[in-house]
Protein backbone atom coordinates (compact mmCIF):
# COMPACT_ATOMS: atom_id res chain seq x y z
CA UNK A 1 0.00 0.00 0.00
CA UNK A 2 1.04 3.37 -1.10
CA UNK A 3 0.16 5.24 2.26
CA UNK A 4 0.00 3.34 5.70
CA UNK A 5 -3.58 3.75 7.32
CA UNK A 6 -5.07 3.94 11.25
CA UNK A 7 -8.65 3.78 11.90
CA UNK A 8 -9.95 4.70 15.38
CA UNK A 9 -13.40 6.06 16.64
CA UNK A 10 -13.93 6.71 13.36
CA UNK A 11 -11.33 8.80 12.46
CA UNK A 12 -9.26 7.59 9.62
CA UNK A 13 -5.39 8.83 9.66
CA UNK A 14 -3.42 8.52 6.65
CA UNK A 15 0.65 8.88 6.17
CA UNK A 16 0.88 10.70 3.19
CA UNK A 17 3.84 9.24 0.87
CA UNK A 18 7.26 10.47 0.78
CA UNK A 19 6.52 11.81 -2.79
CA UNK A 20 2.59 12.67 -3.36
CA UNK A 21 2.31 13.10 -6.71
CA UNK A 22 -0.04 10.94 -9.71
CA UNK A 23 2.54 8.54 -9.63
CA UNK A 24 1.49 7.61 -5.65
CA UNK A 25 -2.18 9.04 -6.13
CA UNK A 26 -3.54 6.43 -7.55
CA UNK A 27 -3.04 3.69 -4.95
CA UNK A 28 -3.44 5.97 -2.33
CA UNK A 29 -7.30 7.26 -3.42
CA UNK A 30 -8.21 3.70 -4.26
CA UNK A 31 -7.05 2.41 -0.71
CA UNK A 32 -8.51 5.66 1.06
CA UNK A 33 -12.08 5.46 -0.31
CA UNK A 34 -12.30 1.78 0.42
CA UNK A 35 -11.47 2.22 4.07
CA UNK A 36 -13.70 5.28 4.07
CA UNK A 37 -16.33 2.94 2.94
CA UNK A 38 -15.43 0.34 5.02
CA UNK A 39 -15.02 1.92 7.93
CA UNK A 40 -17.99 4.68 8.08
CA UNK A 41 -15.07 6.96 8.62
CA UNK A 42 -16.81 10.31 10.10
CA UNK A 43 -13.39 12.10 10.42
CA UNK A 44 -10.32 12.01 7.77
CA UNK A 45 -6.63 12.90 8.99
CA UNK A 46 -3.93 13.50 6.54
CA UNK A 47 -0.66 12.90 7.58
CA UNK A 48 2.21 14.86 5.99
CA UNK A 49 4.97 13.94 8.45
CA UNK A 50 6.88 11.83 6.27
CA UNK A 51 5.84 14.23 2.72
CA UNK A 52 8.55 15.87 1.35
CA UNK A 53 7.09 16.58 -2.14
CA UNK A 54 3.47 17.56 -3.47
CA UNK A 55 2.22 18.75 -6.79
CA UNK A 56 -1.55 19.78 -7.91
CA UNK A 57 -1.95 15.54 -8.56
CA UNK A 58 -1.92 15.70 -4.55
CA UNK A 59 -4.63 18.58 -4.37
CA UNK A 60 -6.62 16.72 -6.90
CA UNK A 61 -6.45 13.16 -4.19
CA UNK A 62 -7.41 16.18 -1.06
CA UNK A 63 -10.15 17.72 -2.47
CA UNK A 64 -11.44 14.51 -4.27
CA UNK A 65 -11.42 12.92 -0.56
CA UNK A 66 -13.32 15.98 0.62
CA UNK A 67 -15.96 15.26 -1.63
CA UNK A 68 -16.49 12.28 -0.79
CA UNK A 69 -16.60 12.67 3.03
CA UNK A 70 -19.25 15.76 2.67
CA UNK A 71 -21.28 13.72 1.36
CA UNK A 72 -21.48 11.38 3.89
CA UNK A 73 -20.99 14.82 6.52
CA UNK A 74 -17.24 14.13 7.26
CA UNK A 75 -14.31 16.45 8.03
CA UNK A 76 -11.16 16.38 6.26
CA UNK A 77 -8.09 17.54 8.23
CA UNK A 78 -4.58 17.97 7.81
CA UNK A 79 -1.36 17.80 9.92
CA UNK A 80 2.43 17.54 10.05
CA UNK A 81 2.63 20.03 6.90
CA UNK A 82 6.52 21.21 6.67
CA UNK A 83 7.82 24.23 5.13
CA UNK A 84 7.29 23.27 1.70
CA UNK A 85 3.88 21.70 1.74
CA UNK A 86 2.58 24.72 3.91
CA UNK A 87 3.59 26.54 0.87
CA UNK A 88 1.95 24.13 -2.09
CA UNK A 89 -1.32 24.35 0.81
CA UNK A 90 -1.02 28.32 0.84
CA UNK A 91 -0.50 28.95 -2.96
CA UNK A 92 -3.47 26.28 -4.24
CA UNK A 93 -5.70 27.72 -1.49
CA UNK A 94 -6.34 24.43 0.07
CA UNK A 95 -5.18 25.86 3.59
CA UNK A 96 -9.21 27.49 2.91
CA UNK A 97 -10.65 24.30 2.21
CA UNK A 98 -9.49 21.85 4.76
CA UNK A 99 -8.47 22.55 8.58
CA UNK A 100 -4.92 22.51 8.79
CA UNK A 101 -3.94 21.42 12.60
CA UNK A 102 -0.62 23.11 13.92
CA UNK A 103 0.88 22.33 17.11
CA UNK B 1 31.99 26.55 -14.15
CA UNK B 2 30.79 27.12 -18.07
CA UNK B 3 28.83 29.71 -18.87
CA UNK B 4 26.88 27.64 -20.73
CA UNK B 5 25.76 23.89 -19.79
CA UNK B 6 23.28 21.98 -21.81
CA UNK B 7 21.28 18.65 -21.18
CA UNK B 8 18.34 16.37 -23.47
CA UNK B 9 16.50 13.37 -21.95
CA UNK B 10 14.23 11.26 -23.80
CA UNK B 11 12.10 8.89 -21.31
CA UNK B 12 8.77 7.05 -21.89
CA UNK B 13 5.51 8.26 -20.31
CA UNK B 14 5.55 6.47 -17.51
CA UNK B 15 4.03 7.85 -14.19
CA UNK B 16 7.32 6.33 -12.53
CA UNK B 17 9.53 8.50 -14.64
CA UNK B 18 7.63 11.64 -12.69
CA UNK B 19 10.03 11.47 -9.59
CA UNK B 20 13.04 10.52 -12.04
CA UNK B 21 12.55 13.70 -14.21
CA UNK B 22 12.40 15.52 -11.31
CA UNK B 23 15.63 14.46 -9.59
CA UNK B 24 17.14 14.99 -13.27
CA UNK B 25 16.13 18.99 -12.82
CA UNK B 26 17.03 19.04 -9.28
CA UNK B 27 20.82 17.47 -9.88
CA UNK B 28 21.27 19.90 -13.06
CA UNK B 29 19.95 22.21 -11.03
CA UNK B 30 22.84 21.89 -8.22
CA UNK B 31 25.26 23.36 -10.49
CA UNK B 32 23.50 26.87 -9.65
CA UNK B 33 24.30 26.31 -6.23
CA UNK B 34 20.46 27.14 -5.83
CA UNK B 35 18.81 27.40 -2.65
CA UNK B 36 16.03 24.68 -1.22
CA UNK B 37 13.07 26.17 -2.17
CA UNK B 38 14.35 26.86 -5.50
CA UNK B 39 15.20 23.51 -5.86
CA UNK B 40 11.45 22.62 -4.97
CA UNK B 41 10.10 25.23 -7.22
CA UNK B 42 11.89 23.42 -9.72
CA UNK B 43 10.80 20.52 -8.92
CA UNK B 44 7.44 20.93 -8.66
CA UNK B 45 7.38 22.97 -12.11
CA UNK B 46 8.56 20.21 -13.74
CA UNK B 47 6.38 17.30 -11.99
CA UNK B 48 3.56 19.33 -13.34
CA UNK B 49 4.55 19.75 -17.32
CA UNK B 50 5.89 15.90 -17.26
CA UNK B 51 2.36 14.85 -15.48
CA UNK B 52 0.63 16.98 -18.34
CA UNK B 53 2.28 14.96 -20.77
CA UNK B 54 1.72 12.11 -19.83
CA UNK B 55 -2.17 12.06 -18.52
CA UNK B 56 -3.04 14.89 -21.42
CA UNK B 57 -0.70 14.63 -24.13
CA UNK B 58 -0.41 10.53 -24.14
CA UNK B 59 -3.30 9.93 -21.93
CA UNK B 60 -1.41 7.46 -20.36
CA UNK B 61 -1.04 5.22 -23.59
CA UNK B 62 2.66 4.91 -25.14
CA UNK B 63 4.69 7.94 -26.12
CA UNK B 64 8.19 9.47 -25.31
CA UNK B 65 8.25 12.58 -23.54
CA UNK B 66 11.38 14.88 -24.50
CA UNK B 67 12.69 17.33 -21.50
CA UNK B 68 15.68 20.00 -22.20
CA UNK B 69 17.69 21.40 -19.30
CA UNK B 70 19.82 24.45 -20.50
CA UNK B 71 21.78 26.86 -17.85
CA UNK B 72 23.01 30.16 -19.35
CA UNK B 73 24.82 32.14 -16.65
CA UNK B 74 22.16 32.01 -13.36
CA UNK B 75 19.18 31.84 -15.87
CA UNK B 76 17.69 27.83 -16.08
CA UNK B 77 15.56 26.93 -18.53
CA UNK B 78 13.57 23.92 -18.67
CA UNK B 79 11.49 22.32 -21.61
CA UNK B 80 8.83 19.41 -21.47
CA UNK B 81 7.80 18.17 -24.69
CA UNK B 82 5.04 15.69 -26.20
CA UNK B 83 3.80 14.45 -29.47
CA UNK B 84 0.41 13.53 -27.94
CA UNK B 85 -3.32 15.08 -28.26
CA UNK B 86 -2.08 18.94 -28.77
CA UNK B 87 -4.11 21.48 -27.04
CA UNK B 88 -6.91 23.51 -28.66
CA UNK B 89 -7.58 26.56 -26.37
CA UNK B 90 -4.19 27.35 -24.81
CA UNK B 91 -5.59 30.36 -22.94
CA UNK B 92 -8.39 28.25 -21.31
CA UNK B 93 -5.97 25.73 -20.63
CA UNK B 94 -4.22 28.04 -18.64
CA UNK B 95 -7.09 29.37 -16.69
CA UNK B 96 -6.95 28.14 -12.21
CA UNK B 97 -9.14 24.95 -12.01
CA UNK B 98 -9.68 24.24 -15.85
CA UNK B 99 -8.98 20.67 -16.26
CA UNK B 100 -10.36 18.36 -19.08
CA UNK B 101 -9.96 15.55 -16.95
CA UNK B 102 -12.21 15.76 -14.10
CA UNK B 103 -13.13 12.26 -13.72
CA UNK B 104 -9.03 11.70 -13.17
CA UNK B 105 -9.37 14.20 -9.97
CA UNK B 106 -7.38 16.72 -11.64
CA UNK B 107 -7.00 19.95 -9.81
CA UNK B 108 -6.89 22.11 -13.14
CA UNK B 109 -3.51 23.75 -11.22
CA UNK B 110 -1.03 22.28 -13.12
CA UNK B 111 -0.29 25.64 -15.01
CA UNK B 112 -0.76 27.95 -12.03
CA UNK B 113 1.53 26.42 -10.05
CA UNK B 114 4.15 26.35 -12.82
CA UNK B 115 3.93 29.86 -13.14
CA UNK B 116 3.89 30.30 -9.32
CA UNK B 117 7.20 28.76 -9.38
CA UNK B 118 8.90 29.37 -12.54
CA UNK B 119 9.59 33.38 -13.66
CA UNK B 120 8.17 32.55 -17.03
CA UNK B 121 5.90 29.91 -18.24
CA UNK B 122 5.16 29.53 -22.51
CA UNK B 123 2.92 26.68 -24.04
CA UNK B 124 3.31 25.97 -27.56
CA UNK B 125 0.70 23.67 -28.77
CA UNK B 126 -0.45 22.32 -31.98
CA UNK B 127 -3.52 20.05 -31.50
CA UNK B 128 -3.02 16.77 -33.13
CA UNK B 129 0.93 16.93 -32.98
CA UNK B 130 1.99 17.67 -29.70
CA UNK B 131 2.78 20.10 -26.62
CA UNK B 132 6.01 21.98 -25.56
CA UNK B 133 6.37 23.84 -22.22
CA UNK B 134 9.22 26.07 -21.49
CA UNK B 135 9.36 28.08 -18.17
CA UNK B 136 12.28 29.83 -16.78
CA UNK B 137 13.59 30.63 -13.97
CA UNK B 138 16.82 32.70 -12.39
CA UNK B 139 18.48 31.54 -9.80
CA UNK B 140 20.27 33.95 -7.53
CA UNK B 141 22.84 31.75 -6.76
CA UNK B 142 23.66 31.11 -2.54
CA UNK B 143 27.41 31.17 -1.33
CA UNK B 144 29.05 28.23 -2.19
CA UNK C 1 5.35 -1.40 -12.78
CA UNK C 2 6.06 -1.56 -16.44
CA UNK C 3 8.54 -4.54 -17.59
CA UNK C 4 10.69 -2.14 -19.81
CA UNK C 5 12.27 1.68 -19.04
CA UNK C 6 13.80 3.20 -21.07
CA UNK C 7 15.69 6.97 -20.76
CA UNK C 8 18.25 8.49 -23.48
CA UNK C 9 20.74 11.80 -22.49
CA UNK C 10 22.80 14.00 -24.18
CA UNK C 11 25.06 16.45 -22.17
CA UNK C 12 27.63 18.93 -22.59
CA UNK C 13 31.69 17.16 -22.02
CA UNK C 14 32.07 19.57 -19.18
CA UNK C 15 33.38 17.65 -15.83
CA UNK C 16 30.82 19.20 -13.77
CA UNK C 17 28.70 16.89 -15.76
CA UNK C 18 30.05 13.51 -14.53
CA UNK C 19 28.42 14.16 -10.97
CA UNK C 20 25.20 15.11 -13.13
CA UNK C 21 25.29 11.44 -14.64
CA UNK C 22 26.13 9.29 -11.83
CA UNK C 23 22.95 11.36 -10.51
CA UNK C 24 20.77 10.25 -13.34
CA UNK C 25 21.92 6.59 -13.21
CA UNK C 26 21.19 6.19 -9.30
CA UNK C 27 17.68 8.15 -9.99
CA UNK C 28 17.06 5.96 -12.99
CA UNK C 29 18.01 2.46 -11.12
CA UNK C 30 16.26 3.77 -8.08
CA UNK C 31 13.12 1.96 -9.53
CA UNK C 32 14.68 -1.31 -9.89
CA UNK C 33 14.72 -0.53 -5.65
CA UNK C 34 18.04 -1.45 -5.24
CA UNK C 35 20.50 -2.35 -2.48
CA UNK C 36 22.65 0.62 -1.55
CA UNK C 37 25.90 -0.88 -2.86
CA UNK C 38 24.36 -1.87 -5.85
CA UNK C 39 23.53 2.07 -6.88
CA UNK C 40 27.32 2.74 -5.56
CA UNK C 41 28.41 0.32 -8.15
CA UNK C 42 26.16 1.69 -10.48
CA UNK C 43 27.47 5.31 -9.93
CA UNK C 44 31.33 4.74 -10.00
CA UNK C 45 30.83 2.71 -13.28
CA UNK C 46 28.76 5.56 -15.10
CA UNK C 47 31.69 8.17 -13.70
CA UNK C 48 34.30 6.15 -15.24
CA UNK C 49 32.92 5.84 -18.98
CA UNK C 50 31.94 9.56 -18.56
CA UNK C 51 35.13 10.37 -17.43
CA UNK C 52 36.94 8.76 -19.96
CA UNK C 53 34.35 10.24 -22.34
CA UNK C 54 35.61 13.75 -21.53
CA UNK C 55 39.66 13.12 -20.85
CA UNK C 56 39.70 10.99 -23.47
CA UNK C 57 37.26 10.94 -26.27
CA UNK C 58 37.23 14.77 -26.49
CA UNK C 59 40.73 15.27 -24.47
CA UNK C 60 38.77 17.67 -22.67
CA UNK C 61 37.73 19.96 -25.38
CA UNK C 62 33.54 20.28 -26.38
CA UNK C 63 31.51 17.39 -27.17
CA UNK C 64 28.42 16.06 -26.72
CA UNK C 65 28.29 12.96 -24.52
CA UNK C 66 25.30 10.34 -24.76
CA UNK C 67 23.82 8.20 -22.37
CA UNK C 68 21.19 6.07 -22.34
CA UNK C 69 19.38 3.60 -19.93
CA UNK C 70 17.55 0.88 -19.96
CA UNK C 71 15.17 -0.89 -17.32
CA UNK C 72 14.44 -4.78 -18.92
CA UNK C 73 13.02 -6.83 -15.71
CA UNK C 74 15.73 -7.07 -12.99
CA UNK C 75 18.56 -6.08 -15.71
CA UNK C 76 19.78 -2.49 -16.32
CA UNK C 77 22.23 -1.74 -19.25
CA UNK C 78 24.28 1.84 -19.28
CA UNK C 79 25.93 2.65 -22.08
CA UNK C 80 27.46 5.74 -22.74
CA UNK C 81 29.19 7.19 -26.18
CA UNK C 82 31.01 9.69 -27.29
CA UNK C 83 31.75 10.78 -31.15
CA UNK C 84 35.95 11.70 -30.36
CA UNK C 85 38.70 10.23 -30.54
CA UNK C 86 38.47 6.40 -30.16
CA UNK C 87 40.85 3.75 -29.29
CA UNK C 88 42.78 1.50 -31.61
CA UNK C 89 43.40 -1.33 -29.16
CA UNK C 90 40.87 -1.72 -26.90
CA UNK C 91 42.27 -5.05 -25.61
CA UNK C 92 45.48 -3.23 -24.41
CA UNK C 93 43.47 -0.08 -22.85
CA UNK C 94 40.93 -2.65 -21.26
CA UNK C 95 44.32 -3.08 -18.72
CA UNK C 96 44.54 -2.65 -16.02
CA UNK C 97 46.88 0.19 -15.30
CA UNK C 98 47.02 0.85 -18.74
CA UNK C 99 46.62 4.66 -19.48
CA UNK C 100 47.43 7.14 -22.23
CA UNK C 101 47.41 9.99 -20.13
CA UNK C 102 49.84 9.36 -17.37
CA UNK C 103 50.72 12.86 -17.38
CA UNK C 104 47.41 13.84 -16.33
CA UNK C 105 47.71 11.21 -13.28
CA UNK C 106 45.37 8.97 -14.61
CA UNK C 107 45.32 5.39 -12.74
CA UNK C 108 44.43 3.65 -15.97
CA UNK C 109 41.89 1.67 -13.60
CA UNK C 110 38.77 3.02 -15.25
CA UNK C 111 37.62 -0.18 -17.15
CA UNK C 112 38.91 -2.30 -14.50
CA UNK C 113 36.53 -0.19 -12.00
CA UNK C 114 33.55 -1.17 -14.66
CA UNK C 115 34.57 -4.45 -14.96
CA UNK C 116 34.46 -4.93 -11.66
CA UNK C 117 31.34 -3.17 -10.25
CA UNK C 118 29.00 -4.20 -13.19
CA UNK C 119 28.25 -7.79 -14.91
CA UNK C 120 29.52 -6.91 -18.11
CA UNK C 121 31.36 -4.49 -20.12
CA UNK C 122 31.74 -4.07 -24.03
CA UNK C 123 33.80 -1.58 -25.37
CA UNK C 124 32.97 -0.61 -29.28
CA UNK C 125 35.46 1.81 -30.64
CA UNK C 126 36.29 3.42 -34.32
CA UNK C 127 39.08 5.62 -34.40
CA UNK C 128 38.48 9.26 -34.78
CA UNK C 129 34.83 8.34 -34.65
CA UNK C 130 34.02 7.69 -31.70
CA UNK C 131 33.91 5.15 -28.33
CA UNK C 132 30.33 3.35 -26.99
CA UNK C 133 30.59 1.40 -24.00
CA UNK C 134 27.49 -0.24 -22.88
CA UNK C 135 27.54 -1.91 -19.43
CA UNK C 136 24.65 -4.55 -17.77
CA UNK C 137 23.91 -5.47 -14.10
CA UNK C 138 21.32 -7.64 -12.99
CA UNK C 139 19.86 -5.90 -9.75
CA UNK C 140 18.52 -8.18 -7.76
CA UNK C 141 15.76 -5.57 -5.92
CA UNK C 142 15.48 -5.69 -2.55
CA UNK C 143 12.29 -5.92 -0.65
CA UNK C 144 9.78 -2.96 -1.12
CA UNK D 1 39.36 25.74 -2.00
CA UNK D 2 38.02 22.15 -3.06
CA UNK D 3 38.86 20.40 0.31
CA UNK D 4 40.13 22.02 3.97
CA UNK D 5 43.97 21.69 4.71
CA UNK D 6 45.13 21.51 8.35
CA UNK D 7 49.22 21.43 8.62
CA UNK D 8 51.15 20.88 12.06
CA UNK D 9 54.27 19.67 12.83
CA UNK D 10 54.98 19.21 8.83
CA UNK D 11 51.63 16.78 8.83
CA UNK D 12 49.31 18.26 6.12
CA UNK D 13 45.81 16.93 6.83
CA UNK D 14 43.38 16.85 3.64
CA UNK D 15 39.63 17.07 4.89
CA UNK D 16 39.07 15.07 1.06
CA UNK D 17 35.74 16.30 -0.61
CA UNK D 18 32.17 14.91 -0.66
CA UNK D 19 32.45 13.33 -4.03
CA UNK D 20 36.54 12.53 -5.31
CA UNK D 21 36.11 12.38 -8.85
CA UNK D 22 37.91 14.04 -12.04
CA UNK D 23 35.99 17.32 -11.35
CA UNK D 24 37.01 17.83 -8.09
CA UNK D 25 40.22 16.19 -8.13
CA UNK D 26 42.06 19.05 -10.45
CA UNK D 27 41.73 21.62 -7.65
CA UNK D 28 42.57 19.21 -5.10
CA UNK D 29 45.76 18.15 -6.53
CA UNK D 30 47.03 21.44 -7.11
CA UNK D 31 46.57 22.75 -3.73
CA UNK D 32 47.91 19.46 -2.21
CA UNK D 33 51.32 20.00 -3.87
CA UNK D 34 51.22 23.51 -3.13
CA UNK D 35 51.13 23.41 0.53
CA UNK D 36 53.42 19.99 0.24
CA UNK D 37 56.11 22.43 -0.90
CA UNK D 38 55.29 25.44 1.33
CA UNK D 39 55.28 23.73 4.58
CA UNK D 40 58.07 21.05 3.78
CA UNK D 41 55.44 18.38 5.01
CA UNK D 42 57.04 14.74 5.51
CA UNK D 43 53.75 13.37 6.49
CA UNK D 44 50.42 13.62 4.32
CA UNK D 45 46.64 12.53 6.40
CA UNK D 46 43.81 11.90 3.53
CA UNK D 47 40.60 12.86 5.88
CA UNK D 48 38.02 10.62 4.15
CA UNK D 49 35.44 11.39 6.55
CA UNK D 50 33.26 13.38 4.52
CA UNK D 51 33.76 11.88 1.53
CA UNK D 52 30.97 9.39 -0.15
CA UNK D 53 31.82 8.80 -3.62
CA UNK D 54 35.62 8.19 -4.91
CA UNK D 55 36.57 7.11 -8.93
CA UNK D 56 39.62 6.06 -10.05
CA UNK D 57 40.12 9.34 -10.40
CA UNK D 58 41.23 9.84 -7.03
CA UNK D 59 43.60 6.80 -7.26
CA UNK D 60 45.42 8.92 -9.45
CA UNK D 61 45.46 11.93 -7.02
CA UNK D 62 46.28 9.33 -4.38
CA UNK D 63 49.28 7.85 -6.07
CA UNK D 64 50.04 10.77 -7.92
CA UNK D 65 50.97 12.49 -4.41
CA UNK D 66 52.58 9.21 -2.57
CA UNK D 67 54.79 9.59 -5.59
CA UNK D 68 55.49 13.30 -4.52
CA UNK D 69 56.11 12.78 -1.07
CA UNK D 70 58.00 9.84 -1.81
CA UNK D 71 60.70 11.73 -3.88
CA UNK D 72 61.08 14.11 -0.42
CA UNK D 73 61.25 10.49 1.71
CA UNK D 74 57.68 11.64 3.62
CA UNK D 75 54.74 9.26 4.38
CA UNK D 76 51.36 9.10 3.21
CA UNK D 77 48.47 7.71 5.26
CA UNK D 78 44.23 7.36 4.63
CA UNK D 79 42.19 7.48 7.60
CA UNK D 80 38.23 7.56 8.00
CA UNK D 81 37.20 5.30 5.68
CA UNK D 82 33.45 4.29 5.27
CA UNK D 83 32.42 1.01 3.89
CA UNK D 84 32.09 1.83 0.42
CA UNK D 85 35.32 3.80 0.04
CA UNK D 86 37.34 0.73 1.72
CA UNK D 87 35.92 -1.16 -0.88
CA UNK D 88 37.43 1.07 -3.40
CA UNK D 89 40.64 1.42 -2.03
CA UNK D 90 40.83 -2.89 -1.75
CA UNK D 91 39.15 -3.15 -5.80
CA UNK D 92 42.60 -1.07 -6.58
CA UNK D 93 45.01 -2.25 -4.40
CA UNK D 94 45.39 1.16 -2.35
CA UNK D 95 45.28 -0.28 0.63
CA UNK D 96 48.85 -2.16 -0.38
CA UNK D 97 50.18 1.19 -1.33
CA UNK D 98 49.35 3.41 1.07
CA UNK D 99 49.13 3.27 5.29
CA UNK D 100 45.27 3.25 5.96
CA UNK D 101 44.61 4.31 9.99
CA UNK D 102 42.07 2.62 11.58
CA UNK D 103 40.23 3.19 15.02
N1 LIG E 1 0.74 18.21 -22.46
C1 LIG E 1 -0.58 18.41 -22.64
N2 LIG E 1 -1.21 17.86 -23.69
C2 LIG E 1 -2.54 18.05 -23.88
N3 LIG E 1 -3.32 18.79 -23.07
C3 LIG E 1 -2.73 19.38 -22.01
C4 LIG E 1 -1.35 19.23 -21.74
N4 LIG E 1 -1.07 19.95 -20.63
C5 LIG E 1 -2.21 20.52 -20.24
N5 LIG E 1 -3.23 20.19 -21.07
C6 LIG E 1 -4.64 20.65 -20.97
O1 LIG E 1 -4.69 21.77 -20.10
C7 LIG E 1 -5.58 21.50 -19.02
C8 LIG E 1 -5.11 22.21 -17.77
O2 LIG E 1 -3.87 21.69 -17.35
P1 LIG E 1 -3.40 21.85 -15.83
O3 LIG E 1 -3.53 23.29 -15.44
O4 LIG E 1 -2.07 21.23 -15.69
O5 LIG E 1 -4.49 21.05 -14.98
P2 LIG E 1 -4.79 19.49 -14.84
O6 LIG E 1 -3.58 18.69 -15.23
O7 LIG E 1 -5.12 19.34 -13.39
O8 LIG E 1 -5.95 19.17 -15.73
C9 LIG E 1 -5.63 20.01 -18.90
O9 LIG E 1 -6.80 19.55 -18.26
C10 LIG E 1 -5.55 19.59 -20.37
O10 LIG E 1 -6.80 19.71 -21.01
N1 LIG F 1 36.09 7.19 -24.46
C1 LIG F 1 37.38 6.98 -24.79
N2 LIG F 1 37.90 7.55 -25.90
C2 LIG F 1 39.20 7.35 -26.24
N3 LIG F 1 40.05 6.60 -25.52
C3 LIG F 1 39.60 6.00 -24.40
C4 LIG F 1 38.25 6.17 -23.98
N4 LIG F 1 38.09 5.46 -22.84
C5 LIG F 1 39.27 4.90 -22.58
N5 LIG F 1 40.20 5.21 -23.51
C6 LIG F 1 41.59 4.75 -23.56
O1 LIG F 1 41.74 3.63 -22.71
C7 LIG F 1 42.75 3.89 -21.73
C8 LIG F 1 42.43 3.18 -20.44
O2 LIG F 1 41.23 3.70 -19.88
P1 LIG F 1 40.96 3.53 -18.34
O3 LIG F 1 41.09 2.10 -17.95
O4 LIG F 1 39.63 4.16 -18.03
O5 LIG F 1 42.11 4.35 -17.61
P2 LIG F 1 42.43 5.91 -17.49
O6 LIG F 1 41.18 6.69 -17.73
O7 LIG F 1 42.90 6.07 -16.10
O8 LIG F 1 43.48 6.20 -18.51
C9 LIG F 1 42.82 5.39 -21.63
O9 LIG F 1 44.05 5.84 -21.12
C10 LIG F 1 42.56 5.81 -23.08
O10 LIG F 1 43.74 5.69 -23.86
Amino acid sequence: MEGKYRVKDGCLTVAMPKELDHHSALGLKAETDMLIGAYHVRRLVFDFSETEFMDSSGIGVIIGRCKNMNYGGGSVEAEHLNARIEKIFLVSGLNKIIKVNRK
Amino acid sequence: MENRNEVTITFDAYSVNEGFARMVAAAFAAEFNPTLDEIEDIKTAVSEAVTNAIIHGYEETKGKVHMALLREEDELTVSVEDFGKGIADIEKAKEPFFTTKPELERSGMGFAFMEAFMDSVLVESVPGTGTKVTMKKYIRSGEA
